[in-house]
């Protein structure tokens, strides 16, 4: 007890507590997104790589403008030249202007990676959820068809299907790239889908809209898909990477875009012949920006995955 | 003797759990609810009781039975007309962490099952409805913007009470809704449901595996073994005269915080644990760990019959003991 | 009588985001020799950090010790090093969790959990320690031991897996064991058998239990001591007769009446603790009990209260034990 | 259960030691490298050859080994002359069109039974015979009654190659053909032992069963991995051959190549990453030869599709197009600048290089190009935007790949032109040209014999190359006279102005001549690189000093 | 459970065939012809080789007479090679690829979890920063990068490793590192956050309350419970590490299996296209099949008779 406490009657009068709600609730409120925000704040490494996606995706659009060059435009004389003031990332063994060819190629290699994360997101959250939400019948065989394709290696197939498709229509190489990519690649988006939404279909407030009298479809709008968005954005910025590095790997291979069109992939692919004669930057740059990609949304994406992850949330 | 609200009879709910592996929830119960009465519903876990309480409400399929509500067998009822019994049959969830949407406003939860059945034209009536609904369950507009994570177990609860009054039901399933909370919270839930019972002349089934809960709230209580009704009364006297062995052991084993009656009482423990409901045997579900079990118990299955007025069990060896 | 351990003036917090959450603010008990001692609370009140403090199993970080010291048998075991806590730990004080499901191992055979301590603390041979497994199953009252070994946590069921768990605890006859919950997630009738279990083992082995519930009951049933904790605290504590009959705190008096009763008649309005225990990442300056207090006092709000003895073992922390609260009235309702 | 699966983890381990034992049984020892005494040329052959039977190779990772382990009725010696190899001598009838080559006595196959004209016979009938499915059964084509029993309408009888004796062949040809003799000693006319192909089709599957004549014998063949010969000591002019044996590796890619012979592990090395020839040539290293090749690289224009109907737009096209620049900063690897569609390194008649003799066709004129695509594009209807939807087709390669870049831009900066490029596996560039679905393709052509017809006749109406579709009349009968005179300097003319002509309709463009850069350590020597042929190391040698 | 592995076996048949016909059809709808050259081809010539690898006959004809001899095992002749058949250079080429990727899997299963453990017990401390960078690196650089700087900065200049090439075992240690990188990483991230959330779980607790050492606790208890999951991806990292030796053995000349499948596209070898596949295929199905049983025998809970749900 406090010995310099000075007591006095008044202190042992009944509190009064009138003003007291005792159900007010002190903390800010807080709303779903935005707490996740403010998690993904905090993870610095997360932010480090939103902050370059963010860079990239502006240098893609503003970068090819900034050195006055043009992406075809070929300067033979000038060819191999080192980085230097003129030419901030040096030329290619055409004399063309590596620095807006890497945005060029930055540019493709998101746009490529993003739409196949598009795609494969529309396929994968239409297949999983009807999949999720059907009979176990139907979902049964729709699973099964699914691992299907799942078994059939991922490469080899986009690299037949581009190999076929490139002759069908005649349209951009990319979009043959990306259709191939996203004709296996949903598979692994469908499967998270179907996976959220059998266990969010169980879960109790579901089960609670179902006693109030919604129907399916209201259930799967109002309370599993707000709910499987989460776990759903996760993989998408993990398939973007993904994409890219197919991408990257058919240009590797000799199978990626058109030429002059260039993605890092062909990037690389073009710059590994200097690696041999001391034009190491001619792979290490676009190297750099492949890696930077990949790094950015896969700590992007870990960001996300903790920042959402239910069991940090109280 | 009044008419019952709700008429159970011969209620079924099996799941199929693999190749010729049935699971026995729920295996053939019958009872009435009363209006305005609690039926409390008890028994350990995995004895069927949940599952009872939501086959009744047909939140799932049943397997077999009927139950009559305004004279009529809802699990007949085509969808439209299952809209309006939706209304009147309403349930409150045992954990207010997982019954309602993390990503929606107390506002929206509340309003769901307005929304649902598209009881207002504009979002202002709705709102005032909410916060009527908020007002009346001890919250209050400033809730409303809320979400749930922001609240305690006990606000939650009091949230999901409020989506289930939104309707104005005559019936609510409350499906253990006090056992994730805690002791001191417990009070404040079941004596919101008690005025609320008062006040909107509410029948309750509450379904628990307190015991003391059950009888302080209930006016008749069921107790539940393995999908079987073992023994039905009213309450008090459930608990002063108990005749199946199964209720006095579960009666029994119910601590008293009181070190005197605790100490001095001779206590039934019952021997292993609940069997498992697949594919249960014919004969007493509750023979394996009964002191009193005979060879007829292991055979032949007990008529749950009235022994005395409003009192009714199911055991061969009701006299005896 | 021989005091196996003390708790003494322990302070425990936790570093989160938002800063420092004060877990458990300096709470001092006893536990003597053969003794059972319950700490009932809310959760959240601080009741199994107490626990865990003692075995030292608290995650550090971003768990710290403020304050105190835990003594066991003398020996202050907040400066033990973890080769030295290994050896407590299992071997003098044992230790039982709540959740039966999810505190075996779900991959290792049941019996190799078994044989995992006692090879540890007795030194036994694989064969010797196996047999000894089956001894310690039977003791706990599983059926067909020898079989029960080779199955995986997954095949028992609730109540067994809580016997095998007082198994592992048993291994070397623990002077202390601490049972955390044990039967808050088992049926009652298990509850009932778990309980009696723990009691016939604790006159068998002569050991002290210090036993952490929410439910009055198992502490009516079980107990010598009662602790009463909240927000951190302790508010009252005493012999279990103390505590029930001559209730101090106005926070053990409402937690009693909030409880129905069989024997209470069902027109009794059931008292209700309105509110919710404070938030301690900024505890109250006061009593914390204060927002949920209908005795509350002008003092009480801003002006910690010390503890009153009401007996040589029964005291509590309240202003109304001051002699100018003109509202004590003592124990009872 | 438990026992189950014990069951189940024995099997899994089971597998996974197959899986282990079937690996490291792989390995093997060819570290002959270590050992200082044996002299072993190391070098890359890009592909694995498809087989070792002469009649079925396909290409220059076939032929290469397939020179060194057999040998024609003639060959070249050390400075390039088609001296006697299998045959002593050979005799000419005077109207050029009978051949009597007596066969050496001295010859053995490498299982000990002698050479004959009946191999040779049986060889030669053998790779026409449509059954066979030879790819380069054109090649018999010269001999008489060739074509006809290759396509099938003709017999076997009829083929004018004949076996008088052991030692004696008479072989009559179509039409007289200055270049034959040298053509005998062009793999595909090597000869292959009756008796053992008849015995065993499979014998070329492996060394154990295979049987040559050459200077090298085929003594290991691990698939996909590597090539290993050894001297044949029982070759008839043994004494000359100065190495043990020759290791090709196999290995495709370039990069990696070049970073073994850097790093000692090859010590010669064809072909070379561009870059790096480039790289070379500035630092005038001395392990680089740019090796000569006849071979000429070109992009057709489809004759049939509009605007490239127009002369004018052909015309231009070529002219914008700086071959020099193409030559020095893009193709880098010593090539020439295309001056027509014959290569340097053929003689004419008098023995001077046709090429320089009949001149250069070609001009480079971006502002006349572009006054001339204008005209032409108005004369169709059509304006420079319309040229945006031209695709130039390339089979993917690296190169081909910078060069159409360089010529796309070209275009672009000289006429304004917009053009797409579109590249496809190499199969289907040939579908693609065979069927006239292109406008512009690459191409290129490698001499089959030192003779400007076989760049010539390429053009000839309906002729199986003609993916421009050129056809002119004059042009036709140009070829024909040089096709079947016996007199050079009139077959000369004839070709004189057949490309003279070619070159003012331009179907096709040239771009540039091929050169073949090779690298050697400066202890080999005596390498010899034919004309049109991959660098022979028969001769060569490894002077350690 | 044999009820459940035959069928498991069945549909892993269903998968092979599926992909088998998807390639069948894929194959014949890619322009371009094995058999074009640029060479003088006389009809005759090039009928008898069309009838020689039975082009000429109708597709759905060819395609029975395929799954027919594939039946006895006969994966037919390449159109390329007159030397090996697809038989011949699956059973050559997969030893090599095989060896390749077990080096790989195995210094990824070896230290991806270790590396994930490390992490995780150290978390936020120094030995967790350097395990990240490493996995970061991995996940972020593309074998074919990592495959050239390894030749470039490490095969030239340490004469311990060869170039390329294939044959001793020390040919073998690049191409196994740039191939084990990506999976490495991969499996070091699952396994630390999946470590992180075993060590809070309660058994953790009661190991460590019966007094075991730490070690035991964490060998014995966390990391087999840890890496359920980084076995669940197995199955993908395999199907990765196939893919990825395409590159890999491009890059290193290594005479394996993946080399040829970009090689055998290119030059329209339809039957080696055919037999690579397929036998792709069959490796990676048999790989999630052992995968699934080794996740049933390390987790006594999962039992394979349920259906999956």
């Amino acid at each position: 007890m406090k010995a310099d406490l000075d007591f006095r009657p008044e202190m042992f009068e009944v509190a009064d507590k009138t003003d007291l709600n005792v159900d007010k609730i002190r903390r800010p409120s807080i709303k779903f997104w935005p707490d996740v925000w403010r998690r993904l704040k905090m993870n610095k490494l997360a932010m480090l790589g939103l902050t370059l996606i963010i860079a990239m995706i502006v240098m893609a659009f503003i970068g090819v403008k900034l050195s006055g060059y043009t992406y075809f435009e070929q300067n033979l004389k000038l060819r191999n030249t080192h980085p230097n003031m003129e030419f901030w990332f040096g030329t290619d063994e055409l004399g063309r202007d590596m620095f807006t060819r890497v945005w060029y190629g930055a540019r493709y290699s998101l746009a490529i990676g993003v739409i196949a994360a598009f795609i494969d997101f529309v396929i994968g959250i239409t297949y999983g959820g009807i999949a999720g939400i059907s009979s176990r019948r139907v979902d049964a065989i729709m699973m099964r068809v699914a691992e299907v394709i799942y078994s059939i290696p991922y490469l080899l197939i986009v690299i037949l299907l581009s190999v076929v498709l490139t002759q069908e229509g005649g349209g951009s190489s990319m979009f043959v790239l990306i259709l191939a990519m996203s004709l296996t690649g949903w598979v692994p988006m469908a499967i998270l889908v179907r996976g959220q939404v059998l266990q969010l279909k169980e879960s109790e407030y579901s089960l609670a809209s179902e006693s109030l009298g919604a129907t399916k479809s209201w259930i799967l709008k109002k309370h599993i898909f707000p709910n499987t968005l989460g776990p759903i954005l996760v993989n998408v910025t993990l398939t973007i990477p993904r994409a890219i590095f197919a991408e990257a790997t058919l240009g590797f291979l000799g199978l990626g875009l058109q030429a002059p069109m260039s993605s890092l992939g062909t990037l690389a692919n073009d710059g590994l012949a200097g690696l041999a004669v001391g034009n190491a930057y001619q792979i290490i740059i676009p190297a750099i920006f492949i890696s930077l990609i990949m790094f950015s949304f896969n700590v992007l994406g870990d960001g996300l995955r903790d920042a959402l992850d239910p069991r940090l949330r109280k | 003797m009044q008419e019952p609200l709700i008429s159970v009879k011969n209620l079924k709910k099996h799941f199929d759990v693999g190749k010729d592996a049935v699971l026995k929830a729920v295996d053939g119960i019958s009872f009435d609810i009363y209006p305005g009465e609690t039926f409390g519903l008890v028994g350990e876990s995995g004895c069927g009781k949940s599952t009872a309480g939501r086959t009744l409400i047909r939140l799932y399929d049943p397997t077999d039975g009927e139950v009559i509500f305004n004279g009529k067998n809802i699990f007949t009822l085509s969808r439209n007309q299952m809209s309006e019994v939706r209304r009147n049959f309403q349930m409150i969830f045992q954990d207010p962490y997982a019954s309602l949407n993390p990503r929606m406003t107390v506002l929206d939860i509340i309003s769901e099952p307005l929304e649902i059945h598209q009881i207002y034209k504009s979002k202002k009536e709705m709102k005032a409805r909410v916060i009527e609904l908020l007002e009346l369950v001890g919250l209050n507009d400033e809730h409303a913007m809320r979400f749930p994570h922001e609240f305690s177990g006990g606000q939650r609860q009091r949230i999901g009470i409020a989506r289930a009054l939104a309707l104005n039901p005559k019936f609510i399933v409350c499906d253990e809704p006090i056992s994730a909370l805690d002791v001191s919270i417990q009070a404040q839930v079941v004596n919101l449901l008690k005025d609320l019972q008062e006040k909107l002349g509410l029948t309750y089934m509450f379904i628990a595996h307190d015991l003391s809960m059950v009888r302080y709230i209930s006016d008749r209580v069921g107790v539940m073994y393995l999908g079987h009704m073992m023994e039905l009364a009213e309450s008090e006297e459930l608990y002063d005269n108990p005749l199946h062995p199964y209720t006095k052991a579960l009666l029994s084993a119910i601590p008293i915080p009181n070190p005197d009656i605790q100490r001095s009482r001779q206590r039934i423990i019952l021997e292993g644990d609940v069997p498992s409901p697949i594919n249960p045997k014919e004969g007493c579900r509750f023979v394996d760990r009964c002191s009193y079990a005979i060879d007829k118990c292991r055979n032949v299955t007990p008529e749950f019959e009235e022994v005395r007025p409003g009192h009714f069990a199911a055991c061969h060896r009701i006299g005896e003991i | 009588m021989e005091k196996i351990l003390e708790v003494k003036d322990l302070a425990v917090s936790f570093k989160t985001f938002f800063g420092e959450v004060e877990a458990v603010r300096g709470i001092s008990f006893e536990v003597g020799k053969k003794e059972t001692v319950a700490i009932v609370g809310e959760s959240g009140c601080g009741k199994s950090v107490t626990a865990n403090s003692i075995m030292q199993l608290l995650p550090m970080p971003p768990a710290f010790f403020k304050n105190g010291e835990i003594l066991f048998n003398g020996e202050n075991l907040l400066s033990k090093s973890e080769k030295e806590m290994q050896n407590i730990r299992g071997n003098h004080i044992a230790m039982i969790f709540q959740d039966p499901m999810t505190s075996l191992n779900p991959t290792m055979k049941v019996g190799k959990q078994i044989v995992e301590g006692l090879i540890k603390h007795h030194g036994l041979k694989h064969h010797d320690a196996k047999k000894k497994a089956i001894e310690m199953l039977d003791l706990v009252a599983v059926p067909q031991p020898e079989k029960r070994i080779e199955q995986y946590p997954h095949e028992f069921s609730g109540g067994m897996r809580q016997r095998v768990m007082i198994a592992l605890a048993m291994i070397s006859d623990p002077q202390l064991l601490i049972a955390d919950e044990p039967t808050t997630a088992l049926d009652v009738t298990v509850q009932a058998q778990i309980l009696d279990l723990m009691k016939s083992l604790q006159e068998r082995l002569d050991m002290s239990i210090i036993l952490i519930t929410h439910d009055l009951g198992v502490v009516a049933d079980t107990s010598d001591k009662v602790v009463v904790m909240y927000a951190g605290q302790i508010v009252e504590q005493g012999l279990t007769d103390e505590i029930f009959k001559e209730t101090a705190h106005p926070y053990t008096q409402k937690l009693l009446a909030s409880v129905p009763r069989l024997d209470m008649n069902r027109d009794e309005a059931l008292l209700s603790i309105e509110g919710t225990p404070p938030d301690l990442y900024i505890p109250p300056k006061g009593c914390a009990f204060y927002d949920r207090c209908d005795k509350a006092m002008k003092i009480c709000k801003d002006n910690m209260p010390g503890f009153t003895e009401h007996s040589a073992t029964h005291a509590s922390r309240c202003w109304l034990n001051h002699p100018m609260a003109k509202t004590n009235e003592g124990s009872g309702i | 259960m438990s026992k189950k699966k014990r069951v189940a983890v024995l099997s899994i381990l089971l597998v996974l030691a197959l899986v282990f034992s079937a690996c490291s049984g792989g390995s093997d020892d060819n570290g002959n490298g270590d050992d200082a005494q044996p002299k072993i040329l190391r070098t890359n052959n890009s592909s694995e050859p498809g087989s070792l039977d002469p009649a079925l190779a396909q290409g220059t990772h076939e032929s290469w080994v397939l020179d060194h382990v057999f040998e024609g009725l003639m060959k070249k010696s050390q400075t390039g002359e088609v001296v006697p190899g299998m045959a002593e001598s050979y005799k000419m009838s005077d109207d050029g069109l009978t051949y009597t080559f007596k066969i050496r006595d001295d010859v053995k196959w490498s299982n000990g039974e002698p050479v004959t004209a009946h191999d040779f016979e049986y060889s030669w009938k053998r790779a026409l015979d449509p059954e066979t499915a030879a790819y380069y059964s054109y090649q018999f084509y010269y001999i008489k009654g060739g074509e006809a029993y290759n396509t099938g309408t003709g017999t076997v009888e009829d083929v004018g190659v004949k076996a008088i004796d052991d030692t004696t062949l008479e072989v009559v040809l179509e039409n007289p053909a200055g270049f034959f003799l040298e053509l005998t000693s062009f793999y595909c006319y090597f000869p292959v032992s009756k008796d053992v192909v008849e015995e065993n089709p499979d014998w070329a599957k492996d060394p154990s069963t295979y049987v040559s004549n050459g200077p090298f014998l085929l003594t290991e063949w691990v698939h996909n991995a590597s090539i290993t010969l050894s001297k044949n000591d029982e070759y008839y002019d043994a004494d000359m051959i100065k190495l043990d044996g020759i290791e090709f590796s196999i290995l495709d890619d370039e990069n990696t190549a070049w970073q073994r012979y850097e790093g000692g592990e090859f010590d010669f090395l064809t072909p070379l990453p561009q870059t790096v020839v480039a790289q070379m040539t500035a630092d005038n290293n001395p392990e680089l030869v740019i090796g000569t090749d006849l071979a000429t690289y070109y992009y057709n224009l489809n004759t049939e599709v509009k605007p490239f109907n127009n002369l004018k737009v052909r015309q231009a096209l070529s002219m914008a197009i700086d071959r020099e620049s193409i030559v020095v900063d893009v193709a880098q690897g010593g090539q020439a600048s295309a001056e027509g569609v014959v290569p340097f390194g053929i003689p004419d008649e008098t023995g001077a290089d046709f090429r320089d003799a009949s001149g250069n066709h070609v001009t480079y004129d971006a502002a006349a190009a572009k006054t001339l695509l204008e005209e032409g594009l108005a004369e169709e209807g059509m304006t420079i935007e319309d040229m945006s939807n031209v695709t130039l087709l390339y089979n993917t390669n690296e190169a081909h790949k910078k060069i159409a870049q360089a010529i796309q831009e070209m275009w672009r900066t000289a006429l304004g032109v917009e053009i797409n490029l579109e590249n496809v596996d190499f199969q289907v560039k040939l579908d693609r040209e065979k069927a006239g679905d292109y406008e512009i393709s690459r191409a290129g052509w490698i001499g089959d014999y030192i003779d400007p017809l076989t760049f010539i006749d390429l053009w000839v109406t309906d002729g199986p190359y003609n993916d421009a579709n050129f056809s002119n009349a004059e042009y036709d009968a140009f070829v024909n006279t040089a096709r079947n005179s016996t007199d050079q300097a009139e077959r000369m003319e004839a070709m004189r102005n057949a490309e003279e002509l070619l070159m003012g309709e331009m179907p096709v463009i040239p771009i540039y001549f091929y050169t073949q850069p090779y690298a050697q350590k400066s202890y080999v020597t005596g390498v010899y690189k034919p004309v049109n042929r991959y660098p022979y190391f028969i001769y060569a040698d490894i002077v350690q000093e | 459970m044999s009820k459940y592995l035959l069928k498991r076996l069945f549909m892993s048949l269903v998968t092979i065939w599926a992909v088998i016909t998807i390639t069948f059809a894929l194959m014949h709808s890619v322009p371009g012809d094995p058999f074009r050259s640029e060479s003088k081809m006389p009809p005759a010539v090039y009928e008898n080789l069309l009838s020689q690898y039975g082009l000429d006959k109708p597709v759905p004809q060819q395609y029975v007479i395929y799954l027919g001899n594939l039946l006895q095992g006969d994966l037919g002749a390449s159109m390329k090679s007159r030397v090996e058949t697809v038989n011949d250079m699956v059973e050559r080429g997969f030893p090599v690829s095989a060896q390749l990727g077990a080096q790989a899997l195995l210094i990824a299963i070896v230290f991806g979890p270790a590396l994930g453990s490390l992490a995780a017990l150290y978390q936020n401390k120094f030995p967790d920063y350097l395990s990240m960078v490493i996995a970061i690196i991995g996940i972020s650089v593309p074998s074919f990068i990592m495959g050239t700087v390894l030749i470039q900065f490490v095969a030239r200049n340490v004469a311990y490793f060869p170039i390329g090439g294939w044959g001793t075992w020390q040919h073998t240690l690049l191409p196994s590192f740039a191939l084990a990188l990506m999976p490495l990483a991969t499996m070091a991230r699952l396994m630390r956050s999946s470590m992180l959330e075993v060590l809070n779980q309660d058994y953790i607790k009661t190991a460590k309350s019966k007094g075991i050492r730490k070690s035991a606790v964490i060998l014995k208890h966390a990391v087999r419970n840890a890496i359920l999951p980084v076995i669940s991806i197995l199955g993908t990292t395999i199907s990765n590490l196939l893919v990825g030796s395409f590159v890999i053995e491009k890059i290193f000349g290594i005479p394996g299996l993946g080399r040829f499948f970009v090689q055998s596209i290119s030059n329209r070898d339809y039957t080696l296209i055919m037999g690579t596949t397929i036998f792709y295929a069959i490796i990676l199905v048999a790989m999630l099949f052992i995968v699934d049983i080794a996740y049933m025998l390390i987790d006594p809970r999962i039992k394979l008779a349920k259906e999956g749900r």
